[in-house]
């Protein structure tokens, strides 16, 4: 078993597939739920299923070019920015893929309203999250998105569910979310 | 994903559940294309009441459609919108370019 | 990125994750959807559910005793078994974990039915799956959960979803399922 | 998982809707047998309805509950299976063991 990243980095989850549109459908299931536990209302977590939804069908059109047989990898984990002396709360998820080094320049989408098939993707991406960043390492392509949860003053508790208690980092301390 | 199609009098619809995504945004694509060009259907009809999510690919189908049928004069119009799918639809700003109807009655006869 | 397993095995998906219980929600979301994909019906995928849900608590209770750190692995991928010259065809989900040796002599469930909290998680694997199978390598225990599709004669495609189509193969070959 | 908890004339009522699994089981559990043990309330009502999924550990608890109740002499009783709950059940072969009723008056009438 490769204990390494999943030990060292403290993640919630990892999930590595191939790029076969078919396994969006069950990623989509298990992001969903990943973060309604992270503690995200519904509609943030719709909007992060969108957007991890929407990062892994331009890898599999715009880097591995329809190819159905290419791995990706999908790490969860919490994001690690303080702010004001505190662990700021939300959701990381880094996608790694390998493939030709993405091009930033190419990364444009089109204005949302004009009637021209595609380019939506980015735009659902850049909605639904704080941080969007786009790194290559060695050979793999990396991804990064990151949405935080509404800060917790007076009553935003009580929007959030009650799975949001903590979830353990690799060392055995708790972390609340 | 599953879609059915149903014919009536000078109009055609399609009733579409599940999700659209990369998978199945093709199929999609593909089927109501065929009915807007080929078929040249007067009235294309959209039933999303069932559609639990919609990707942007899915959105470039419909988008691809209307244009279509705005070439040859014909109407393509989208029905019962689901939460996900006007939601995804806000996003993109194309909820006032599509013709929209709560009903199937109103899709028919509007 | 470690390519090996994933593109070696032919895999459908990997989850990593911790023995924490608020995972199992996350991967319930997962294991739901891509049992369905791989063309099982609903009341089929449930059970399916049901049966990893269980093994999985099973570990975290009775290996890990209840430590929320420890590294777990699940493995799908399709089943090798072939009959009659063609490849069976169905879900096959390989559950990796550490943690002392699983003593075989101690899996003793209660039968159902009876009057004793406890005791019903093996009955709810066994009854779920064609094929259940533990075996330790080095030290990692595995154990093997396998069902089998329903064998396509006459209408039993009709019950299949229209996501059963094709999943890939590492090699890029198309696999029916 | 969520748990409510209303208390009317001599019954409590539980509505718990969501998954219960190893990670809230041992709180259903709690409070289950708080309001069995501890209060020692004639009739304790499980509003099952909105359970998507239940694992043994849940089914575990009910049957724990259900002996509490037994030991003290009260009723600890089943309401509005959901599919899912009701299936969970069958494979343990309780459904003949629990007193389980379709809708809640008959629960705190029958
Ligand atoms: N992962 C990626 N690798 C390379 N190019 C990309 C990637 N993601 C997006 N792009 C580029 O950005 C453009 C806009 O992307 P997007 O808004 O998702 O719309 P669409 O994919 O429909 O064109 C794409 O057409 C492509 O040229
Ligand atoms: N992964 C495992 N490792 C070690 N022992 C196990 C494991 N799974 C099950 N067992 C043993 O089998 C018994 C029966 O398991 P199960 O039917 O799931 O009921 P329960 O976990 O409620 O006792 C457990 O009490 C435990 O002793």
């Amino acid at each position: 078993m490769s204990r390494d990243l999943l030990l060292k980095r403290g993640l919630l989850l990892k999930i590595e597939l191939l790029s076969d549109p078919k396994a969006l459908y069950v990623v989509r299931g298990a992001v969903e739920r990943l973060a309604e536990t992270v503690g995200f209302a519904a509609a943030e977590c719709r909007s992060v299923v969108r957007a991890v939804d929407e990062a892994l069908t331009n890898v599999m059109r715009h880097c591995y070019r329809g190819r159905p047989d290419q791995p990706i990898e999908l790490y969860f984990r919490r994001p690690r920015r303080r702010s004001k002396g505190r662990l700021e709360k939300g959701l990381e998820v880094l996608l790694c893929h390998r493939g030709p080094a993405v091009d930033q320049a190419q990364l444009r989408g089109q204005k949302p309203g004009e009637l021209r098939p595609g380019g939506l993707g980015l735009h659902f991406i850049s909605e639904a999250m704080d941080a969007v960043d786009y790194e290559r390492v060695g050979h793999t392509n990396r991804l990064r998105l990151v949405k935080y949860l509404p800060s917790e003053k007076g009553s935003s508790r009580g929007r959030r569910s009650e799975r949001n208690a903590d979830f353990h980092s690799a060392r055995g301390q708790r972390h609340d979310f | 994903m599953r879609i059915s199609i149903r014919r009536v009098d000078n109009a055609t619809i399609f009733d579409i559940s599940g999700d659209i995504d990369l998978a199945n945004s093709p199929e999609v694509r593909k089927a109501l294309l065929h009915e807007v060009r080929d078929n040249r259907r007067p009235r294309v009809v959209l039933n999303l009441s069932d559609v639990r999510y919609i990707d942007s690919s899915g959105v470039a189908s419909l988008v691809e459609s209307l244009k279509a049928s705005r070439d040859i004069g014909s109407r393509f119009i989208l029905v019962g919108l689901s939460g996900p799918a006007r939601e995804v639809l806000q996003l993109s700003r194309l909820v006032k370019v599509f013709e929209i109807y709560d009903t199937e009655v109103e899709a028919l006869t509007g």
